[in-house]
């Protein structure tokens, strides 16, 4: 399979680059306080390799009502990766909107929101309501999440995920990713009902559930909420699986994601399948990972341009 | 961003510096890293620190994040030492930071010798605030905690306020870090050196000799907790900086978040980690 | 939870410890090969940490025919973890019976054979012949297989594997052991099928699915069968807490595994709830690594209890 | 298991060994271990190497697994050497290696000093089996793989048989591997040494010589697969010491297979790693 560098078309996006951020793993108005107005540039406008590191930013997950997320600790150290049980704290969506929303248009890039609901009401609530922002350029659905009027994880299953969309995709002209649990026996399948029931595009894949013991408790369990989820370089191969998988499958865009640190690893996920990359815990090592990551891509598509003429 | 929040920005991203300097002071040990052009952070601010090389494959493949270290003093320092005009800026300042090895990442960081890299993020966080009220500063601390307390009576000493200390040390193995402050009084938990107890024996004693004081405090969470509880109860306000568990240090990954008194979760490394006591039913144990 | 070291009991067979091979992590006949009869030799019979590493062995999967299994490459180094696509070689049923029997019994410990069909019928027939066999102690179900008739994967989903052991238990008196397979969106319900269905008990995980991209030639796929399962300690996390869940719900013992290399992580497995802790992956970086991490487990009691006391 | 087959049973489990001296050849690195109490591995057979430390962490958290080496030689040496008695097996042997710095693994175990651990799973595999038919021995290698010839000359020349090698590598920086052996000749891929060109040229001249011999050969699989196909076609017998990614090398993890020309797939951790080459159809690419 062939993929080209510079700049991408993603539902009707256009994007500078291919790398964008994991949702929950980058906090512009954080990296504002930390880092100043520099990180609110377009790329390059300081020199080369400043400003902000993606080409498109994915917000965290957005809740109806404010969440303020897991008790600590919430972070765990494994085998090259990370375990996190953060709990989606949020400010909800009036929260989102009032305050988050201003901060966000700032961007040089367009905004994706993501959002998650535990039943398709909720989920059409939150649509409905980004879909009427401006500011909002598209959707994400994080359906890694139980439904409370059926008990099963609405991304687990085909046939709940695509009744759920099925009432949801209506609700908005805007381009509407799916974001696809791991934990499941069929992606594939699960991203084949997204793109049925008018799905724009899939991005995957999402933390692995786990469980971090307690280091100097036995039998405790260390994370607040007792099980989080895996990322980070150990998922890596199970991403690149899962997104060939789905990429044999439907038609529609793939936002790949899981265990990408280098240019390389951005390459790999591109010739899986994925239009665009997403960076998430690698940005956690180093802030400007996403601006590194699509240098050293576009340095091995010029050099792979050589060797090919 | 409220600009009389004590926070010096970072440069974005992380970068690499070289160890200037590596020496040992009892059981800890004390790096300098020249970081050229870079920002002076302000007392009380933080760096997230790895390895240029071999960090990870210890126990469990680990370490893989950063990891986060108090400034302990950030002096100008390198090739334009001396030269005319705001050379500190120019040259950047020579950054020190006090390590003890617990684990991995501070195993690894505690072997680098001079010439190997270091990744840096920082400075980050928010840092010791003004004494209010006219109060005077008196300075608590214990074990690494030492670090950003010796930085930040450089700085009030500098602006000719005294700035008291009491630190707390294990043993006499650790008490030698209470030479990076002055006149620190010491107390050791097996009594090898100094008041044989808790720093907070010496810390409850100061105050009742005078409590018109803020206190800023920084150790291990129950001498933290200890701290904030006897502050509390004498009206006196205190300045914690805290420790939690950091995966990235900019506010990015929600997980290095406190429990506040009032509800909700605070993130200590963008609204932390130095936090009014008060703002705290308690210091969690670790 | 309280876990206790020394022999175990488990499925009506008494082990000397907890500590057994994941199936297809050794070759009793290849390493006698390789390190002459002391590997045979009842644990601490040559002195202390001498003999068979394992208080039960775990055959490899077995099929009704012989396979040659996949292409080369098989193997990949991922981050802290293995990547393999071996493809179930084996000698098939009569081979087994007829060639590695005989070796296996005389091994001091009970003999488990992992067994593998692609439909009820073809397990049948593999219990039975098994079941007439005095040298086995009991039977392992690796149900990590598409089921030709339905075309679903038999451990996937809990209706599937209930339907087939359905069939399959009646045809034995032996310990039947299910292996689950972690690619899955609920394993605890997969669980509870077996054990509604006859089960004595389940093990997992197994590998999870994965891919290796060519480290050389960009968009080709390094493994000969393209994707393969991923082992090792990249995985504990993800282990740990499917034991957990599984723990949660069914009430037969458990044998866990995933990334166990030492004795704190077996304990790890134990205290999420497993009776038996499986060791694959790390068999390959140290041959006795059985012995080692029996040894560490003894230790961690032995020291706990003292200080209990 | 067959009782002619050339093999030396191992020690059950890795054991650790302390690295005794580390030599540079060219652009290869010659380790030497003493094996105390270890057995003396016959010619061709492997061992599975990992650093004590620092094992992981590098490219992608690797290396994980240990990786393999041909024994470069075997000696006598240690505490016990000049005892009465049968000093080697008392003593056990000085296990000598030869590395090339090809990717994570080899790069971290080219970096030990003497002094650092070295954790040893053998010898494994079956060596090198005697000329059949008062066959000449030829040996002809490249690269690393020089390694299993060294160890196999010296048993052929201490039991009289003459054994002339032919050796190739990629240039002048390679070309010292030779020195391992007596009376290599050499050919590299660039002309800065010896013949310009490939080994397989000098391994054909030598059969137009005389091919009443039996080619033992081992070096990069290009070079293996054309010294296979020459020998095929010339009715030459050879016994050729292959390579494979290997995860245990005890044949535990069915990783390291080899198609065989009859169908099926051979283990070359213990049915190799010198196969027959008349078993092979090709000595597939990497
Ligand atoms: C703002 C701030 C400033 C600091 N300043 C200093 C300083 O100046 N000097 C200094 O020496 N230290 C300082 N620290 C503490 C320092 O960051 C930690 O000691 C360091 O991160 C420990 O890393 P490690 O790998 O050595 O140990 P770890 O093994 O990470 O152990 C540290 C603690 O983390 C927990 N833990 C154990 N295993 C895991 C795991 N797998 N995942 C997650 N948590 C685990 C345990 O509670 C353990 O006690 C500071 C911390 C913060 C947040
Ligand atoms: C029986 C035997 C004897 C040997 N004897 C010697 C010897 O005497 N001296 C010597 O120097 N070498 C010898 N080798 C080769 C040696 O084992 C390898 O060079 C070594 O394993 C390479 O490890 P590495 O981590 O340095 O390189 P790797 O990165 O593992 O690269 C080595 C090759 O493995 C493949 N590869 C790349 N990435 C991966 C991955 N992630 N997973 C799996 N494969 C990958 C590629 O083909 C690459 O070229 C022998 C091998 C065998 C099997
Ligand atoms: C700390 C943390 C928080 C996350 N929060 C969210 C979130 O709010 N919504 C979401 O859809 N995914 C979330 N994720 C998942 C990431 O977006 C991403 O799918 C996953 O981490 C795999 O990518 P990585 O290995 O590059 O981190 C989070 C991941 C981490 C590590
Ligand atoms: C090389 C290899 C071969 C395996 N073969 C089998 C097999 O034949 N049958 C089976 O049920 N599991 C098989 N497994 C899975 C292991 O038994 C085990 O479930 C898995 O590797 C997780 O444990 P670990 O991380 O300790 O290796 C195999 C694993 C590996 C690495
Ligand atoms: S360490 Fe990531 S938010 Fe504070
Ligand atoms: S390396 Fe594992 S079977 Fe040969």
């Amino acid at each position: 399979m062939t993929v080209a560098s510079g700049s991408v078309a993603f539902c009707g996006l256009h994007l500078a680059h291919p790398i964008v951020n994991g949702s929950g793993t980058f906090d512009v108005v954080a990296a504002r306080r930390t880092f100043g107005d520099a990180v609110l540039r377009a790329p390059g406008i300081d020199g080369p390799g400043s400003g902000f590191p993606f080409a498109a930013f994915v917000s965290k997950t957005i809740t109806l009502e404010r969440r303020d997320g897991n008790p600590p600790p919430r972070l765990y150290e494994a085998p090259t990766g990370l375990i996190n049980s953060i709990g989606l704290p949020n400010k909800g969506l009036a929260g989102y909107l009032a305050h988050d929303l201003p901060e966000l248009a700032r961007l040089p890039v367009p905004l994706i929101t993501n959002v998650m609901g535990s039943s398709a009401d909720e989920l059409c609530a939150l649509v409905e309501a980004l879909d009427a922002r401006d500011e909002v350029d598209a959707l994400e659905l994080n359906v890694s999440c139980p439904n409370v009027d059926t008990g099963l994880d609405i991304g687990a299953d085909p046939r709940e995920l695509r009744a759920v969309l099925r009432q949801v995709r209506p609700r908005t002209a805007k381009p509407l990713i799916v974001k696809l649990t791991p934990n499941t026996a069929d992606v594939a399948a699960v991203a084949q009902a997204a793109q049925d029931a008018g799905a724009d595009a899939v991005a995957l894949i999402n933390t692995l559930r786990a469980y971090a013991p307690h280091p100097r408790r036995p039998g405790a369990a260390w994370l607040g909420n007792a099980t989080g989820g895996l990322s980070g370089p150990a998922i890596r191969a199970v991403a690149l699986a899962q997104v060939r998988d789905v990429a044999a499958r439907v038609t529609i865009p793939i936002v790949g994601m899981g265990g990408v640190q280098t240019g390389r690893h951005a390459a790999d996920m591109l010739e899986v399948g994925a239009t665009l990359v997403a960076v998430g815990t690698e940005s956690f090592r180093d802030p400007a990972a996403g601006t590194r990551i699509s240098r050293e891509l576009d340095e091995l598509f010029a050099n792979s341009g050589q060797k090919a003429t | 961003m409220s600009l009389s929040e004590p926070r010096t920005l970072a440069p974005f991203g992380r970068r690499m510096l070289a160890v200037a300097e590596r020496r040992e002071l009892g059981a800890y040990v004390v790096l300098a890293a020249d970081d050229p052009g870079g920002p002076i952070p302000r007392a009380g601010q933080f760096y997230m620190l790895a390895a240029e090389r071999e960090w990870g494959g210890r126990d469990d493949g680990r370490p893989f994040l950063p990891r986060a270290f108090s400034v302990l003093r950030a002096r100008a320092a390198g090739p334009a030492e001396g030269a005319a005009g705001p050379a500190e800026d120019a040259a950047g300042p020579r950054l020190e930071f006090m390590l003890e090895a617990v684990g991995p990442g501070t195993e690894r960081l505690c072997e680098l010798r001079p010439g190997e890299g270091l990744h840096v993020t920082g400075p980050l966080g928010i840092g010791f605030p003004d004494p209010p009220d006219a109060r005077r500063a008196l300075l608590c601390g214990g074990g690494v905690g030492t670090a950003p307390l010796a930085i930040w009576q450089d700085e009030l000493l500098a602006g000719g306020q005294p700035a008291p200390a009491l630190l707390g040390f294990r043993d006499a193995a650790h008490a030698p870090g209470a030479t990076l402050l002055q006149n620190a009084r010491v107390a050791t938990d097996d009594g090898s050196h100094g008041h044989h107890g808790l720093v907070t024996d010496l810390l409850d004693a100061e105050l009742d000799a005078d409590d018109h004081v803020v206190v800023y405090a920084c150790g291990p969470p129950p001498m933290l907790e200890a701290v904030r509880a006897l502050c509390e109860a004498r009206g006196v306000p205190s300045r914690l900086a805290l420790e939690s568990g950091m995966a990235c240090g900019f506010g990015a990954c929600f997980g290095c978040v406190v429990a506040l008194r009032d509800g909700g979760y605070a993130r200590l490394c963008v609204d932390g980690p130095v936090l009014d006591g008060a703002l705290l039913a308690e210091v969690p144990a670790p």
